[in-house]
């Protein structure tokens, strides 16, 4: 491994003190000169038509200065979202917007238009809408097939027969099902077969800043202040959205109050501040209420679903026949239930696995990745299966994660899919230290008065990392170097901790390094989202990839100019030296503007994205400008797993527990910074432990109208929820496709946290499998008083 | 006539028609330069032991003067009339602690008060608590332990330590996870964000001492 | 004034969740005013009417004896239970919304089911006694009482013969709370589905919005159609030129002088040796037939 | 007219310095006036447009209702104490440390310092369809949305449902039942004293109200006479999270154990019944028995005697056996 100099050190990142000052400004912190307000009319009902709507007096009322409604925004054919729509698919689906002086008058003018509806049929719980005859969320079908939407009705047999809260098994579609091994082989080898129904509840993301933004027009170019989790990706979405040119449109995102994946592309609703801005002639500020968030904003996809698991005496998984249908809201496909599969596949490495899925189309909030889509479902359902047969065979849980363990030579699932590494055994065993767990699995079970001892685990594998994005670094003739992130601000650090590969290839003081983002008008590169776990791999390789270019261009450059051979120099500390001398920074910047062409971006690498082309063109001639494409190779998937270990007290009287430890290892390759590591670890932890204790969603099973539209209701973990303490750590082993060695982290900790909870749950409860997240304790009394789940049947918006 | 509207019950006997009638004669006041909340106009007249619109309020250790209206919250006004946008809104419903501020010290929701009813009173917001480019121990707490991600629960959580060591500076590290139980991160940052509190109160134990 | 209340429902459609209950203090007024004018002119304006002679009774009523028997006892049981069932009917429904408020779901829907039963006992009996055309109001009638109107108010006119067994302004308030009556037991019956009882949980989703809306206005209008009849009713009951019809409801008949005085024997025969009170069974009289007695 | 729930309409607000001006305003305003006190449930209702004031009297400028006094027979709280205050006061804490604790439970740290004790004992429930502004019952309405085949009812009424199946919210309620404390209320005609068990108040009474508080009353003192001071009391509240919620169900007594043997006893629980409900029958049944194991579950048993669960909330029937249970005996079996 090499030895890196700011790879693996801990830092502050250099937006904190703004942040914890008040003086960074995030989307709704912005005003301009006759700011108007805008409040949105949203779709009272799940599913309708609206026939006519009369918003002549709203007109009227003095102060309210421009209405948007649904003709005047892009409208395309389903499943493309439209920013209002006449046909609303879910309650709260905006369908028209007031813009007023201030809010009290556009909300005062909201309350004064007259709509007419035709309230259409609508579904929530994905199985009705697969019975024969049962309603579908659109007009178009039920169900997508790969990308397409079908209709799919299962037969009614398929539902005879089957109890209310077990899983009916129909058939799946077409492109959503595979298949390697022999399962029945599988299954006819294993000591025992285990088979469960399967649950994980809808949750909306709920960042803490709901997706506000505010948006002008100037000299024909709209200036856009949103919230999201990528500057470059945004701005090009919202070109699409409002339909402009690229070129024409400025995005200004600095600061992301969290996104979690609900804003990885800003958001669809951006377009109406910017169409009710053009349309008035005047800056629109739209806040967007914690109620409406959780409309439109975004949530995971539920999943129900049934499990059947064979396993071998010694642990080993034989067979893993894996049945899921998805919830999949009522717009965009989602990809967590074939995740879910992949996911499973590759944590468990069954001998022979079949995965079918159905993804259902519903009347419910549209949903986005969140955090470790389909990881966190499959492994909150699937951990407490595989700990369960481990029960039952009398097996060690951390010795059956131990045997069907992957590694770097594993290849999964439907593919079979390549790994570029998997440091899993050293991350089990690692984390199986730290916690103790043999000593504390001694405790499983252990009563004290109405308290019961659980000791759980999980392990949760992720994807982590993309390539082949740019690059875009400038050494200007103030010594500094200024590395351009596309990438957004989310707070996970990685919009620094990445720059630091740049820095570290040309061997750079980080004092002098100065990152650049969150503004497009700074000329950003065309990078990714900071999505998907793929920042800290893809903006490694691709900060990396400029660095090793900007210092061939310096050591061209110092040839030029020093003479001698370009391989003959070397760069280090902010000089270029070699026989010829040395060149500061500085200096160097300032030959390269002399110098012009390639060292100060008047002639640029084929192979860039054109965004990057723009920014690097912009910034031509103010430096040495080295814009680059990572064109390193990336033969195999990049996965990510953390391992987590939970302790806990259930107490059997009122369902509810006291987490006593949660210790989790990650195998993410080399570690960037660690204290960012383990804040994103732990952050992600405790964020599955919260969709497994309490986060949920409430939807009235009749009127399909949302009853839990604030966070009180929604329940996400609190300080209180979690120990004051929670270990992280990482085995910190190089993935040898990152050239420092770095994998993703932002996911995979989500579904350790989740999975491990549930299954130190089910350890407390004797083995009973409590298959209805969240964990709250009504469900745990009706297990421990009645053996049952509380509703009686398996809905999925309770 | 009477049409009882359920969903927006007036208390029983101020029909809707009523109040729609009251906002449309009092649109005709609407001034420019008001964002959210409008500046005038909340009610006609205003009537024996109501209050003044025009306040004095005492926000980190200044006299500002704003014009505010019945309804509007604390927090609004700090964001809108004040420019104060370091604190945040995350829920505008008690639910989240992002607009914590201190009130004469002590930590309370400003979306959940009316302006009105912190007149005369100290108000302490995050911008408050700097000196210059020299940061409060607690922010500076912060910083050493790179507290916070997304951030923007940080100045709410911050305006929580402050009020909480300031009252108790030598709490456990469990009686602190209570005091700072009314402030949410939804990045889940809690065992940093705690660390960053207990240096703080360290910290703030050593300016004092 | 507006005759309904109106709500908007989850899906802010506005639904008819009931009648305005201004129409209560409408019923109460109208029964009111009704009450005192008719009052008035008994006291002050109308003849009063001089008993007939034993002479008259007898040439009227040559063969009938002392006590015409005009309720049975099951007809006199029924009438009170009615009477009991609606007044707590009433009262359970109405006194909360004057303003007292008091746990009245539970005796409401107990009342109501007797009610209900009445109503069962009530046509079943009456089928089965043949009694329907006694109830019959004849266009003939209608002219009767067209022309006694007219001799009330002052104008001239021919005096209308004397009713049967019962008075047309009778079977017109019978006939107005039968329907008033058949239409809160239907309704009542189905929103005892919206609470839960003993027979079954709480489901109000069993019938749409615009379904329970409609219900409940009729509910509501019977009811406050009830309170207005039942102060007009109460008021005669009460009113001393009607106590003879009161204790008729007690005792079960009348005597042979009221007999003649306020009916017309050809309209309503009864037997000579009829025996009032323990003449239930052997009740031979016949009822003016299904013909509807006279005509 | 198309319905939405944001941004607080305009008001006249009026700040009184004293009760009586409070109570001429309210008379003044009649139905359309709303009392303010630390304003955690007025405001849901006013920014989400569900109800409406004219006028809101805010009671906060009244200084001698913010004040916890000592007095002869026990301690004075004034309505407007903070819960915060009322969690840290000395004499509470050291004789009537229930209500500490209760006050303790609820919401968050920036909520007791907000919200007031009266506030706290005079809140709406929390039913979420009632306060999304449907039509039911409580809203004058003829439904109840909760009470369906298909309602979303896990938070709501094992007991005393009366078409509607709201739940009281309050943690201190039960707190304030245990210790009998007595609820003085002030208006246009005097003040009268109102025993904490029957100042609340369920459908059958009044399906609109959670309170017997009417247009023009002021609850300015909460009395907590001495008979219990340093009894051994009990708190246990369970919930989905540790901070920021309202009951599933809460539990508080207050018992007299002299020799081992029960001398007196108080026992209420919230979150069962519209109203936080005082345990009669089974305080009756514990008197003279021994403090221990078969007493406290013979408790439990008889509490939820005659419990009528809904569709979800089947579980409350366990949980409120098992914490009037763990009232008598404690959380660990002895």
């Amino acid at each position: 491994m090499a030895d890196f100099k700011l790879i693996g050190q801990s830092f502050a990142p250099q937006d904190l003190v703004a942040k914890i000052t008040g003086r960074a400004k995030y989307a709704e912190d912005f005003r301009a000169e006759g700011m108007l307000f805008t409040k949105l009319l949203s779709s009272p009902m799940p599913h309708c038509r609206v026939r006519s709507i009369d918003y002549s007096a709203a007109l009227e009322l003095e102060g309210v200065v421009a209405v948007l409604t649904p003709d005047e925004v892009p409208q395309e054919e389903h499943p493309f979202e439209p920013a209002l729509t006449n046909e609303p698919v879910y309650e709260g689906e905006p369908i028209l917007a007031v813009a007023a002086v201030d809010e009290v008058t556009a909300a005062n003018a909201i309350e004064l238009i007259r709509v007419d509806y035709e309230p259409l049929p609508f579904v929530l719980n994905p199985l009705d809408s697969l019975r024969p005859g049962g309603p579908d969320a659109n007009t178009g079908g039920n169900v997508y097939n790969g990308r397409e939407i079908t209709t799919l009705k299962w037969d009614q047999s398929v539902f005879d027969g089957v109890g209310p809260d077990q899983m009916p098994i129909g058939p799946g579609t077409e492109e959503d099902q595979w298949e390697y091994g022999d399962l029945e082989a599988g299954f006819a080898n294993a000591d025992l077969v285990i088979e469960e129904t399967l649950y994980c509840q809808s949750v909306s993301h709920h960042p803490m800043e709901p997706r506000t933004s505010m948006a002008y027009w100037q000299n024909g170019k709209l200036y856009m202040h949103g919230s999201a989790q990528s500057t470059a990706q945004a701005r090009r979405a919202i070109a699409d959205r409002v339909g402009v040119e690229l070129d024409d449109v400025f995005f200004i995102a600095e600061y992301c109050g969290g996104g979690f994946g609900s804003k990885i592309r800003g958001s669809v609703l951006e377009v109406i501040p910017a169409l009710l801005s053009r349309k008035a002639g005047r800056p629109v500020m739209m806040r967007i209420t914690r109620a409406e968030e959780t409309m439109m904003g975004r949530a995971r996809p539920g999943m129900l679903g049934h499990a059947r698991l064979g396993m071998r005496r010694d642990g080993r998984i034989t067979a893993l026949d894996l049945f899921l249908v998805q919830d999949n809201g009522p717009y965009s496909r989602q990809g967590d239930s074939s995740t879910s599969g992949d996911v499973s596949a590759l944590g468990y490495t069954p001998e022979a696995m079949r995965a079918s899925t159905v993804s259902v189309l519903t009347n419910t909030p549209p949903r986005a990745a969140q955090r470790g889509p389909g990881g966190v479902q499959i492994v909150s359902m699937l951990a407490p299966v595989v700990s369960r047969a481990a029960r039952q065979l009398g097996v060690d849980p951390l010795q059956v994660h131990l045997v069907n363990a992957p590694n770097h030579e594993t290849e999964f699932g439907r593919g079979p899919y390549p790994i570029t590494s998997a440091y899993v055994t050293e991350a089990l065993t690692q984390c199986g230290e730290l916690f103790n767990w043999s000593e504390r699995r001694q405790r499983s079970g252990q009563r004290n008065g109405s308290k019961v001892r659980g000791v759980g685990m999980a392990l949760s594998p992720y994807y982590g990392g993309t390539s082949g994005w740019d690059g875009l670094v400038v050494i200007r003739p103030d010594g500094k170097l200024y590395i351009h992130q596309g990438v957004g601000n989310l707070g996970t650090h990685s919009v620094v901790d990445t720059a630091k590969a740049a820095a570290e290839a040309l061997d750079f003081p980080w004092e002098n390094t100065e990152v650049v983002w969150g503004h497009s008008s700074r000329h950003l590169p065309h990078s990714s989202s900071q999505s998907g776990s793929q920042t800290t791999h893809a903006h490694t390789r691709a900060n990396w990839v400029v660095g090793e270019f900007a210092k061939t261009l310096l050591q061209e450059l110092a040839a030029l100019e020093l003479g001698g051979s370009s391989s003959a120099y070397q760069v280090s500390g902010g000089r270029v030296f070699g026989p010829g001398g040395s060149l500061t920074f500085a200096q160097a910047a300032e030959r390269a503007i002399a110098r012009g062409g390639k060292f100060d971006g008047h002639e640029l690498p084929e192979d860039i994205n054109d965004m990057t082309r723009t920014s690097a063109t912009a910034l031509a001639g103010q430096g040495l400008v080295a814009a680059a494409k990572d064109n390193l190779p990336h033969t195999a998937r990049t996965y990510s797993f953390v391992v987590s270990m939970i302790e806990l007290d259930l107490d059997l009287e009122t369902g509810m527990h006291e987490i006593l430890n949660v210790t989790s290892v990650a195998d993410c390759g080399t570690v960037l910074n660690p204290r960012s590591l383990i804040a994103q670890g732990n952050g992600g932890v405790i964020q599955g432990i919260g969709i497994a204790q309490s986060f949920k969603w409430a939807i009235d099973p009749t009127w399909g109208v949302h009853l839990s539209k604030r966070i009180e209701a929604t329940k996400p973990p609190t300080m209180l929820d979690i120990p004051t303490e929670l270990i992280f750590a990482a085995v910190d082993l190089p993935d040898p496709q990152n050239p420092v060695g770095s994998k993703g982290i932002g996911e995979p900790p989500v579904g350790a946290g989740a999975g491990a909870l549930v299954c130190a749950i089910e350890d407390a409860m004797g083995g009973q499998h409590p298959s209805h997240q969240p964990l709250t304790p009504d469900k745990i009394l009706s297990i421990v008083e009645n053996d049952c789940l509380p509703c009686g049947r398996l809905e999925t918006h309770v | 006539m009477e049409k009882l509207d359920l969903r927006s019950r007036v208390e029983r006997s101020v029909s809707r028609r009523t109040f729609i009638k009251g906002v449309v004669a009092t649109g005709a006041t609407v001034s420019a330069g008001a964002y959210v909340l409008r500046s005038s106009g909340a009610s006609t007249a205003s009537a024996q032991g109501a209050v003044e619109r025009l306040v004095t309020l005492r926000v980190n250790g200044q006299d500002r003067r704003v014009d505010v209206m019945k309804q509007e919250t604390l927090a609004m006004t700090l964001r809108y009339k004040l420019g104060l946008t370091g604190t945040k809104i995350g829920c505008d419903r008690a639910d989240c602690g992002a607009c914590t501020v201190l009130v004469d010290g002590v930590p309370k929701y400003s979306c959940s008060l009316l302006t009105h009813q912190v007149r005369g009173a100290e108000v302490t917001t995050i911008e408050g608590l700097a000196n210059g480019d020299e940061l409060h121990p607690v922010q500076q707490a912060v910083v050493d332990e790179a507290g916070f991600q997304c951030a923007f629960c940080a100045p709410g959580f911050i305006m929580a330590m402050v009020g909480t060591i300031q009252e108790s500076p030598s709490l456990t590290r469990d009686e602190m996870a209570h005091a700072l139980s009314g402030n949410l991160c939804r990045c889940a940052d809690y065992p940093k964000i705690l660390n960053s509190a207990m240096r703080a109160a360290e910290y703030m134990r050593s300016t004092t001492a | 004034m507006e005759l309904f209340r109106r709500a908007l429902n989850p899906w802010s459609q506005e639904v008819l969740i009931g009648v305005s209950w201004t129409l209560l203090y409408v019923a109460v007024v109208a029964g009111a005013a009704f009450v005192i004018g008719h009052a008035v002119y008994a006291a002050f304006i109308a003849k009063k009417e001089v008993p007939p002679t034993e002479e008259e009774v007898q040439r009227a009523a040559p063969g009938a004896p002392e006590q015409v028997e005009r309720h049975t006892l099951v007809s006199r049981i029924s009438h009170w239970i009615l009477a009991v069932a609606v007044l707590t009917l009433l009262v359970t429904g109405f006194v909360p919304i004057l303003g007292l408020k008091f746990p009245w779901v539970t005796i409401h829907w107990i009342a109501g089911l007797a009610l209900a039963v009445y109503t069962v006992f009530h046509t079943v009996h009456a089928v089965s006694k043949r009694s329907l055309g006694s109830m019959w109001i004849s266009f003939k009638e209608l002219g009767e009482m067209w022309d006694r109107l007219k001799l009330v108010t002052g104008k001239d006119g021919p005096e209308p013969p004397k009713p049967g067994k019962w008075a047309t302004e009778n079977k017109a308030f019978h006939h107005l709370t039968m329907f008033a009556g058949l239409a809160v037991v239907a309704t009542g019956l189905l929103m005892m589905l919206r609470v839960d009882t003993i027979f079954a949980p709480a489901n109000p989703y069993i019938l749409s919005d615009s379904a329970w809306g409609m219900m409940f206005v009729l509910h509501g209008l019977a009811s406050v159609v009830f309170v207005g009849a039942i102060m007009v009713h109460i008021y005669f009951a009460l009113h001393p030129e009607k106590h003879w019809i009161t204790w008729s409801m007690i005792r079960g008949w009348i005597s042979r002088r009221d007999y003649a005085w306020h009916h017309n024997p050809s309209r309503w025969p009864v037997a000579p040796k009829s025996v009032p009170l323990k003449g239930v069974k052997q009740r031979e009289t016949p009822t003016p037939s299904a013909t509807g007695g006279e005509s | 007219m198309a319905v939405i729930h944001d941004v607080m309409p305009a008001y006249e607000l009026f700040q009184p310095t004293d009760v009586e001006g409070a109570i001429a305003l309210l008379n003044e305003h009649g139905e359309s006036a709303r009392v303010l006190a630390g304003g955690m449930d007025t405001w849901d209702w006013l920014k989400d447009r569900t109800k409406r004031v004219t006028a809101l009297v805010d009671l906060a400028g009244i200084q001698e209702l913010r004040e916890i006094r000592a007095t002869a027979d026990g301690v004075d709280i004034g309505a407007l104490a903070p819960l915060s205050t009322v969690v840290k006061d000395p004499e509470i804490q050291q004789n009537y440390s229930v209500l500490a604790e209760a006050a303790n439970k609820v919401a968050t740290p920036q909520i007791r310092n907000q919200g007031t004790i009266g506030g706290n004992v005079s809140q709406d429930t929390r039913c979420w369809y009632y306060r999304a502004g449907w039509p039911c019952y409580r809203a004058g309405g003829n439904i109840c949305y909760a009470n369906t085949p298909a309602s979303l009812n896990r938070e709501h009424a094992i007991l005393g449902a009366d078409r509607c199946v709201a739940v009281s919210p309050s943690d201190t309620a039960p707190a304030l039942i245990a210790l009998d404390a007595r609820m003085v209320v002030q208006n246009r005609s005097g003040e009268r004293e109102i025993d904490a068990a029957t100042f609340f108040i369920g459908p059958g009474t009044d399906i609109e109200q959670m309170t017997v508080l009417r247009t023009g009353d002021v609850l300015t003192t909460i009395r907590i006479p001495n008979a219990w001071s340093g009894a051994s009391f009990y708190f246990e509240k369970v919930t989905d999270r540790k901070s920021w919620d309202f009951p599933l169900v809460n539990v508080a007594s207050a018992l007299r154990v002299e020799g081992g043997v029960i001398q007196d006893a108080r026992i209420a629980v919230g979150g069962v019944a519209a109203k936080p409900l005082r345990l009669f029958r089974v305080e009756q049944a514990i008197i003279g028995q021994p403090a221990n194991e078969e007493t406290a579950a013979a408790a439990g048993e008889l509490a939820v005697r005659g419990a009528e669960p809904l569709r979800l909330n089947g579980y409350k029937v366990p949980l409120m056996r098992n914490l009037v249970k763990r009232s008598i005996r404690g959380q660990e079996t002895v």
